[in-house]
């Protein structure tokens, strides 16, 4: 199946080329803008399962111990919601912790914690309580294939929850700085391809990007594709494909779901006029459902073509690779979709 | 969080505690038993006091409690919470603590005390271990106390907190108010040991379990366990076994059990006990407990009155703006 | 508010009148369903807190535990993910269980066993496992406002789960025995204004509602409403205030939410070229995000008007009764989207 | 499910068992080192072979198993499975039990084992405890094992699946296949207490910790649990305490610990030290150890031969319209 090898996925997302020409992957930028808060702010912790010693699962946490030692950077058992309420708790005595559930795979193991304890308990108090932690986790397909399950959709779905999804670099950094400081909790998802496959420009020192933000990736007239995490990449891969082919695709890194904002996509879609939906999760009930119906509803008069999805199919998620490979939606798929609209 | 330099609350000298752990037992028992009037779905506590008051008695305004669903009043006021808006928190009425935005047996987070922000048993040990966890983190010598019912400690939360509790040495007492049912379903029905104390030892933490009817019993194993976790020798489980005399609810008959058996609790009533007690050893005179009784009962009633001409919580605070802080 | 009140309605859902004109509640059809199975079939038992000799929450399974017993009734501990992982455990042994969360609510307790377990046993295994077993869990708004919360997006979402919502009497019972008979898990969610709200048309004896089914439960030829659960109700009130208004409203019962079948939602749109999508969950990402991005993909060419949602604001859901029901989406809210839809 | 008149499998006369287990655990030995050659991927349950073989040894083709991901190849070999077949899972061929779908280490259904359709650990608990519920339902003797590794006895799902058990007697036995590490961590960063099998005591179970290096040891207690269990006496926890030789998984230093442990491990190696045992009972000769590990090689090896053969899984089958039962 086609497929665009992270290697050749290399770009500087949000940020301007800086002089100092630093280039990092995703998890080093992840893993400094960890790093730049703890030594900020004395309150920021990290919790997690082997993110001490052993640098964290695919090194998501490496050079943090040696520099924080163990009391700023705890391991964890094998106790998910018991993490995630650590955190809760720790977050409403003032503390800012970060907890790495290890794979999104286990956030079931934790969803109440998250959705009606972390979620709630601003709204529910007046304002009186602040929950102000993040909630790491890895999604989606890797190089290693384990845990790829993307549930985004659901924490889209709680009100109170942030939920964002860098693709680039710059932004893994930049976001992970602001979801420290914001006062809500964040649920954080950093897809596994991204970790090592995507390197990129990162601004040192002080570098935020807004939680709220949503990014044009390349500008094109023709039709629109609106994508989250490594479905950017793919999205990115067809359009080079489609501009062979002379259709100018406009790529949109929907990168924070929730609260969602469409604006910058409607904007698009008023100019291309054409919208294709790309993630990786399943297609049913998956969130682009919402960008699509809400696109569908803002900018009816502006469509020229219905909205299509380009999702996992409805069935559970299948381990070997060939069968992996067949099963999720890559750069052909989403090129086919844009085909599609197009011609429509 | 509370963050004034902490003192200790409600807190007379030792000599006098037997007395005012009987007023505060009484004041628990008028109070819900009101709110058990005034809303039929409300969940007595009545027979529970001395767990609960055992519980919470004595603290320090800087730490922070998470009280169990079933008779938090008690524990609220102890936090310094007023109780007129409790009360109006059991009428759903503008002046509770939460506006009517959360249950009504919520608790006020400025004063230290775990909110009620949904109906999950369980969940709520993991972020009180969170907020020990927090405690920790500053150094200091904060504790939590955290109470639940017996049915909830078969919660998977009850397992991954304790053991997490244990692994890092948290302050913080987890006190079980074991009224031996959870709505119909009696203890022997959920549970093949004697004792949940007896969990405590498969974490590694002091696990005891004493007469949840005798107040002074819970208030020296959790006064014993409070000074253990601010020393920073880490938690413990402390399981008060007493009786639920009423329903599950207000209005729930509990056909489920034998009349003998409610009635042989009776007889054990933790505030009859205590009265006994400081009768026999001259404490209080017959008229020091009509006063005890008078008082609580004016207390409440005043809050009552203020309660219920509070207004009703109004459509235009429903704050749909204020899921998100900023 | 504008609400209907409960006892005001009264129909007789997917089945025609019987001659026997037997009525009963929701919930006890829902009972009656359980117990026919169970009568007919040695392999069903319930399980569940306080299901047993105190009839169940509600009187969810009330009568049940006096004539089958303990064995069959079995009371549970406050252990939703064991419970649901005992249902699914028994479920591989050949048996049909039901497993009773007491609540919605509750479910953020299980979701390992759900999502990750009972949805995935059967591909999985390339078929040599199957998994028959019923959740049933209460959810929505009630009599006593008590542990509203309306999750059913999130299961919709993963695939080899059923969802199915009934909205009558009739359904309530129809679908409850179609669900025990179906080698599938199926998450069956009952409403709690319905318990004994709805009173309705029940047939004796076998009585079998397949669970892909969607209803119209009223033909108009202006307005389409695809509504579930309560929602179904008020849309119907709305329906009955805007004939007078002149507005010609078809109400769909959409019982089944996963798998999704829009059949019978399209053929409508095509019939009134409009939709409002109602339910009572959150708007953003809520299931009637699906129905819409479905609606407006396939009906691209037949709605003249953008698909409005009609759907609870994003925020958590408050408990006082005044506050509940400015909250929750209501008969004037459902009519008022109609006329906006109807005008657009 | 296996429904076929209940038979014993791979078990000899009592004598021959000691010979019989040396050959399992030389079995597991070679088979489980030969998947970390293949697949850097793999988990080595090197050293782990007393703890795995002894728990799953001797049981009848209508128990039920769910085998701890770890090292299970022998488990599931034990229910009648096809090493070829296996170790394909191992190589992600299409002749794999799940033809590709499930995890490697899954184990095939049809033959009663419980499959690995998801990769969160603890969750198999509460389906074991499901199965047991369904065997004491049909009422007859039909039992299920359950092995978990130290680190998941810290999930919520471990403790409401043994109080399940305990309270309604279910026919399970629950095996920690304790290696004292979960990834990087020792055993005491996650838990306070000696033991995991002191954790029984708060379910009112059975619990008992056994050199799980000792492949008598652990085969008995868990012989003595299951017949409890096929009599009808309910569940029990059977700890078996080794010690995990290699990495995490096949290529990982485990640089996070001290050699000198591993080398102390070294030393209480479970197969030569049942080696040892036997011959000084004079049960075998060298010769026959010598034949016994070529015999593995030579089984393990045409294993390989035949898994390397097999189609990769195809597309073809990805099965897109199977997700539900029909
Ligand atoms: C996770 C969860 N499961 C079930 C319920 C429903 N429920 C409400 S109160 C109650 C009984 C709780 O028993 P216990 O913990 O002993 O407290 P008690 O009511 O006896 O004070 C139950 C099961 C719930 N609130 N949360
Ligand atoms: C719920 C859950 N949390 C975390 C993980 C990640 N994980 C995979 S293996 C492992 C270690 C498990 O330790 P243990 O149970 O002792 O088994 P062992 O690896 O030692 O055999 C962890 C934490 C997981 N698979 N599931
Ligand atoms: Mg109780
Ligand atoms: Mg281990």
């Amino acid at each position: 199946m086609t497929t665009i090898s992270p290697a050749s996925v290399d770009f500087t997302g949000s940020q301007p080329e800086t002089p100092s020409g630093r280039r990092l992957t995703f998890v080093e930028a992840l893993v400094e803008g960890m790093r730049d808060e703890m030594r900020r702010d004395p309150s920021v912790f990290l919790m997690g399962q082997d993110v001490g010693a052993m640098g964290g699962a695919m090194q998501g946490s490496k050079g943090l111990y040696e520099e924080f030692g163990p009391r700023r950077v705890k391991d964890t058992p094998i106790s998910e919601s018991a993490m995630v309420g650590a955190a809760v708790g720790a977050a409403l005595t003032g503390k800012r912790p970060i907890v790495e559930v290890s794979f999104g795979e286990f956030l079931p193991t934790a969803m109440n914690q998250i959705v009606l304890q972390a979620a709630n308990l601003h709204y529910m108090t007046c304002g009186a309580a602040r929950v102000p932690m993040v909630l790491r986790t890895r999604v989606g397909d890797g190089p290693y294939r384990g845990h790829p399950q993307s549930y985004e959709a659901w924490f889209a779905h709680v009100p109170g929850l942030k939920v964002v999804m860098p693709a680039t670099a710059a932004d893994a950094k930049g976001m992970m700085v602001a979801a420290i400081r914001d006062p809500n909790p964040v649920l954080f998802f950093e897809h596994m391809w991204l970790y090592h496959g995507v390197r990129g420009e990162v601004p040192a020192g002080d570098h935020v990007t807004p939680l709220d933000s949503t990014f044009v990736r390349r500008a094109g007239r023709d039709v629109t594709i609106a994508a989250t995490g490594w479905m950017v990449h793919k999205a990115l891969g067809a359009a080079d494909l489609l501009a062979t082919e002379g259709i100018e695709v406009e790529v949109v890194d929907v990168a924070c779901l929730s609260p969602l904002r469409t604006e910058v996509v409607e904007e698009s879609v008023r100019k291309t006029s054409r919208l294709v939906v790309a993630h990786e999760a399943w297609r049913t009930g998956g969130f682009g459902a919402e960008i699509a119906a809400t696109i569908a509803e803002r900018c009816f008069y502006d469509l020229d073509a219905p909205v299509a999805r380009v999702a996992a199919p409805d069935a559970p998620l299948p381990l070997a690779k060939p069968l992996r490979d067949a099963f999720l939606p890559d750069v052909r798929d989403v090129a086919e979709a844009v085909r599609r609209v197009h011609a429509g | 969080m509370a963050t004034a330099a902490p003192t200790r609350i409600n807190h007379p000298a030792p000599h006098a505690h037997g007395r005012d752990l009987l007023r505060l037992m009484i004041l628990s028992r008028v109070l819900e038993q009101t709110c058990c009037e005034l809303n039929p779905r409300w969940f007595p506590a009545e027979g529970e006091e001395a767990a609960i008051v055992g519980a919470f008695y004595g603290l320090r305004s800087d730490d922070f409690i998470a009280a169990h669903y079933r008779g938090p009043f008690i524990a609220y006021y102890l936090r310094g919470a007023d109780l007129a808006r409790l009360i109006g928190q059991a009428l759903a009425k503008a002046n509770g603590y939460a506006r009517g935005r959360a249950l009504g047996f919520t608790g006020p987070f400025e004063l230290g005390c775990l909110p009620w922000v949904a109906g999950d048993l369980g969940t709520s040990l993991g972020v009180a271990t969170g907020v020990a966890t927090g405690y920790q983190y500053e150094g200091g010598d904060r504790v939590v106390v955290c109470s639940f019912g017996d049915g909830t400690s078969n919660r998977g939360d009850f397992h991954e907190a304790l053991n997490l509790a244990a692994v890092w040495k948290l302050p913080i007492v987890y006190v079980c108010q074991n009224n031996q049912y959870s709505i119909s379903l009696h203890l022997s029905q959920v549970l093949a040991t004697d004792t949940i104390a007896a969990r405590a030892a498969g974490y590694g933490m002091p696990g005891v379990a004493v007469d949840g009817n005798d107040v002074l019993a819970v208030r020296a194993a959790v006064e014993h366990a409070v000074e253990s976790a601010r020393a920073g020798l880490g938690p413990s489980l402390v399981e008060a076994q007493s009786y639920r005399l009423s329903g599950h609810w207000a209005s729930d008959p509990g056909g489920y059990r034998r009349d003998e058996d409610v009635a042989a609790w009776r007889e054990r009533d933790p505030i009859t006990r205590l009265e006994r007690q400081l009768l026999e050893a001259g404490e209080v005179t017959r008229h020091d407990l009509d006063q005890l009784w008078q008082d609580a009962r004016d207390e409440v009633a005043r809050a009552v009155e203020v309660a219920q001409a509070a207004p009703s919580c109004d459509a235009a605070d429903i704050g749909l703006g204020e899921a998100y802080a900023s």
